[in-house]
């Protein structure tokens, strides 16, 4: 059981979850939502500066939360950047079916890399009510990309 | 240290195996291990007896009550009302009458909120809160304030987690009408010197609700004692069934007020365009009450009257005393709420650690806490913090409940370096 | 005649036996003789296993729910939700969060006044009734209204107990922003033609609340279906726990209501002088909510659902056709209500004697009926009655039960010559 | 067990239930109060007109009720004709004990011939849920006496 639990705090998540990158407000966001967990209080606003081009040139998120949940949003903004916004949102789909299901889903074509680094963070699938934290930044881009202001994931 | 190690704990008066014992959900296991419960300020766990009790009714003397001239009716209508006596007697209440069954502790204050302060108080009035209130002592105020344009105003929490009585006094001579404030924090343990809060108000014209839910489960409540104007209490945290609360009132001011619901059983006549209301407590009690949780409730408060609300404070405070002790000594550990006096309510947070980590890692421990805001969004605002990780304690809980609690505690520091 | 002496009844295809040894209490005695329960208007009995899935809970899964980050708290959030979700599929709701858990038939009633009504009804509009409501349906709409400012208005009753619907159509166009009608008379069993109604109400711009209080237990109820606005059930009537009820809304009405009572879990943000609200459902669920009595409840849907609902009602319906045969060969027995396709529920009145001795005569026979105004004065003003005696029927009850009764009744006969 | 339904509606009983005396409204009253039992709906009026010399020189009711309310009214109205108030109370408070204990309470000085009429209605203890029936009229002529308007037995 305490296995579980050293697998779901990997080196890797500890380290983002105490180090965040990104970690900052963005003036010129092109896109910006805000997300909240009611049930824990945690909260957080993700910022995009999608380009010309139609890429993700800056993410950033701010907020606070439980070690999962900043792990999950710094990855994230790493992982967008230079990413179509529909590639972020197949990621999204992706890291979804890896959280709440049983298994590791095929990586969209061109997103194999990313699909692998987000398994670090596979372990949530012991813990359902943590499934929420692991998300939350997620489900925040993709609020942003929407053009929604604010998601509450209860 | 002296507490920790005396040779004559309360544990070796106080048979905390014979209580066990009648709570079957402490023989469960999670995740592998026997279940730590230090969840009890959320919800207490329910003695065998208590889920006898409604079951007896069920099996025996199950008919809506007040309604039928037939035997089952007479006899659930006897149990009901035992209960309801047996609640005044437990709150030392003046009549029984003055008992009203609500749902739970947040019905209480919202009955309090739309009946009485909806007709007495007038735009402008102010009622007063506290800084480190539950939610269900807030947003009623903050609903019937906007739409009678009333004042919300609050007293605010010491660094060491008390009442401000000094800022009391101040905020009472700003034109406020109704007191409203916590018996018990359910975050910081904190027990507010109510005799003196409802001695001050009243002086100065304002009525007094205390929010119970929190402290009867830890000591003795006395309501002609402290002469408060109502009080809240809520059954599932007092061990007994989920879905039943009380309201104290003085009859006077229950008499004046009125009603918050309608329906059957608490009106006097009806027509097709008008209603009279009953008399005390049916008026407050529209509709089929919940009637054998009311009977499990009563049986739940009969338990801890049969162990001793004294003692039961007593042990409850040795754990306390032994938890603080050994949960301080944790590197970075912080504790909210250090008022001598307090109740057997823990919350701390960890440098490293949010608190939501720490309740995971605790629960694959087989300990059960809260992490979270708590229900209290303004205090946590007020110590600058999102969550905080509470540990609470029942009578169940033992010395080695602690020692589990502190191991796993550990565990996190390890994990999160 | 034909019902009573054929050879095939449908107490041959349904399993009454079966089902009465879920029943523990029907093996009372009362007054030395074995109880005939023909109450079950005012409250149903309980099987055994709505008592065990609460057992049950308290004993392996219970804590409060939605809090807490630990097992216990997800086994218990786990088992409410699928509670809620049992509902869902009993009234075929399109939304698990459509359905609200309230105390009882009557808040769900007055959750609509005075949430929906006085959001949306302005001065001078009119909410319809009937007068043959319960007063749960009554009372709320006579505070709103004085609150606000609005009329009520009833629809008539027939002399056979029917809704009357030209009368309705007339009084439909007076302003009528709501309709709030029975779907099953609890004093006359009339079931209420409620597509119609809803089609016509929706036609004139109104929204409908069908009380449902007496429906869901004798027949199959499908809210999409009906599409109707507002459905309110209670659970101790459908053979679940007291202390439980739900109000069924559609998804967009409720998220334009505001709150009802405001406190822990309804809650988005909140700050000593502001609150924001949760999204359904819990908006409308403020403080720990009646965890236990919701998986009482979901478990006996589940039960009926397994009899099957039309199976109950084809049943029921040969116990009343049984029951009226026999009690009109009673000489002074009026019967009142006799619309076709009513619900098991017989109210009658004796000549010689009044409703008060009959139910104590029928008592001493262990037979268990209701006597008085049913919470329907307003019925009893419009057939000039004070009070008529009431035998409602349940799944559990048999023939046996009726010849008990009816020859009860004739000893009444005997008494008042 | 039905043998105390017999005792409970005994000849004199369903006699006073069926013809109920002094059963009229009063112009004259000196005293008049309304009793409500609202569980069942029973209601009446109770009308006293007490005469110079303090005695009670007429007494009726009005009202719809069960074989036992309206039998306890009835004979009520008969008893406490040319009794003074005092005497009226008394004999309540006989009849209330009566209804509700186990024994014979002893007969007040003078009262005798009425307690032990009264003792006609003792077999209500038997069922307690109609002692209300049976002392309705009673504790509305109470009230009567006292100047209140309304009762209700609840
Ligand atoms: C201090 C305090 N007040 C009120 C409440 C509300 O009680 P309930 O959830 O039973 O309505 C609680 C518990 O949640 C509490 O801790
Ligand atoms: C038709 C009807 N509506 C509403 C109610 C109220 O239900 P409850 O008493 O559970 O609130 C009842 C039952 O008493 C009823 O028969």
């Amino acid at each position: 059981m305490l296995d579980e639990l050293r697998e779901l705090y990997q080196e890797v998540i500890l380290d983002h979850g105490k180090n965040p990158r990104n970690f900052r407000a963005m003036d010129n966001a092109t896109h910006k939502a805000a997300g909240r967990n009611p049930l824990c209080g945690d909260q957080l606003v993700v910022y995009l500066a999608v380009d010309e081009d139609g890429k993700v040139a800056d993410a950033s998120f701010l907020g606070k939360g439980c070690a999962i949940s900043m792990a999950s949003a710094s990855m994230m903004t790493e992982m967008v950047h230079g990413k179509t916004p529909e590639d972020a949102e197949r990621l999204f789909e992706n890291f979804h079916t890896l959280c709440t299901t049983d298994h590791t889903p095929d990586a969209p074509e061109g997103l194999e890399d990313e699909v692998e680094k987000l398994e670090v963070l596979s372990g949530v699938r012991q813990f359902p009510s943590r499934v929420k934290c692991a998300t939350l930044s997620w489900h925040t881009m993709d609020a942003a990309i929407k053009g929604e202001e604010e998601i509450s994931t209860e | 240290m002296a507490t920790a190690t005396a040779s004559h704990t309360p544990e070796d008066v106080f048979d905390v195996e014979a209580i066990r014992a009648q709570f079957p959900i402490l023989s469960e296991e999670v995740h592998g291990k026997s279940l730590v419960y230090l969840d009890t300020g959320a919800s207490a766990q329910k003695p065998q007896l208590v889920m006898d009790a409604v079951d007896d009714m069920y099996k025996h003397a199950y008919s809506n009550v007040h309604r039928g001239a037939h035997r089952m009716s007479e006899l659930a209508t006897d149990r009901f009302e035992h209960a309801r006596e047996q609640v005044r007697s437990f709150l030392n209440a003046a009549h029984s009458h003055e008992i009203i069954f609500v749902r739970n502790g947040t019905e209480a204050c919202n009955l309090v909120a739309f009946s009485y302060a909806k007709k007495f108080l007038q735009e402008g009035d102010a009622i007063l809160i506290s800084e480190m209130e539950h939610h269900s002592n807030i947003v009623p105020w903050h609903m019937v304030a906007e739409e009678k344009g009333l004042r919300v105003l609050a007293v605010p929490v010491t660094d060491d987690g008390g009442f401000d009585m000094d800022a009391y006094d101040r905020l009472l001579e700003d034109g406020v009408k109704l007191v409203a404030v916590t018996h018990t924090s359910n975050v910081l343990g904190t027990v507010t010197p109510a005799k003196e809060i409802i001695r001050k108000a009243h002086a100065a014209g304002a009525k007094v609700l205390l929010d119970g839910c929190q402290s009867a489960v830890h000591m003795p409540v006395d309501v002609r004692d402290l002469d408060v104007d109502f009080y809240a209490i809520t059954g599932h945290k007092l061990y007994g069934p989920s879905g039943i609360g009380v309201l104290y009132g003085k009859e006077e001011l229950l008499n004046a007020m009125p009603p918050y619901q309608g329906g059957g059983s608490m009106i006097k006549t009806v027509t097709l365009t008008k209603s009279t209301y009953a008399p005390l407590p049916a008026k407050f009690e529209a509709g089929t009450p919940a009637i054998a949780q009311a009977v499990g409730f009563g049986a739940a408060l009969d338990y801890m009257r049969s162990i001793g609300l004294d003692a039961i404070r007593d042990y409850e405070e040795d754990l306390r005393a032994y938890a603080t002790q050994k949960l301080s000594a944790v590197p970075g550990l912080k504790i909210y709420g250090t008022m001598p006096g307090k109740a057997a309510v823990i919350s701390f947070t960890l440098d490293k650690a949010h608190s939501h980590d720490v309740s995971t890692i605790l629960d694959r421990h087989g300990v059960a806490i809260r992490a979270g805001h708590h229900c209290a969004q303004p205090l946590m605002d007020r110590f600058g913090v999102a969550a905080t990780a509470r540990a609470s304690f029942g009578m169940y809980n033992t010395r080695a409940d602690v020692d589990r609690l502190v191991e796993a505690v550990e565990f996190v520091s390890e994990i999160f370096g």
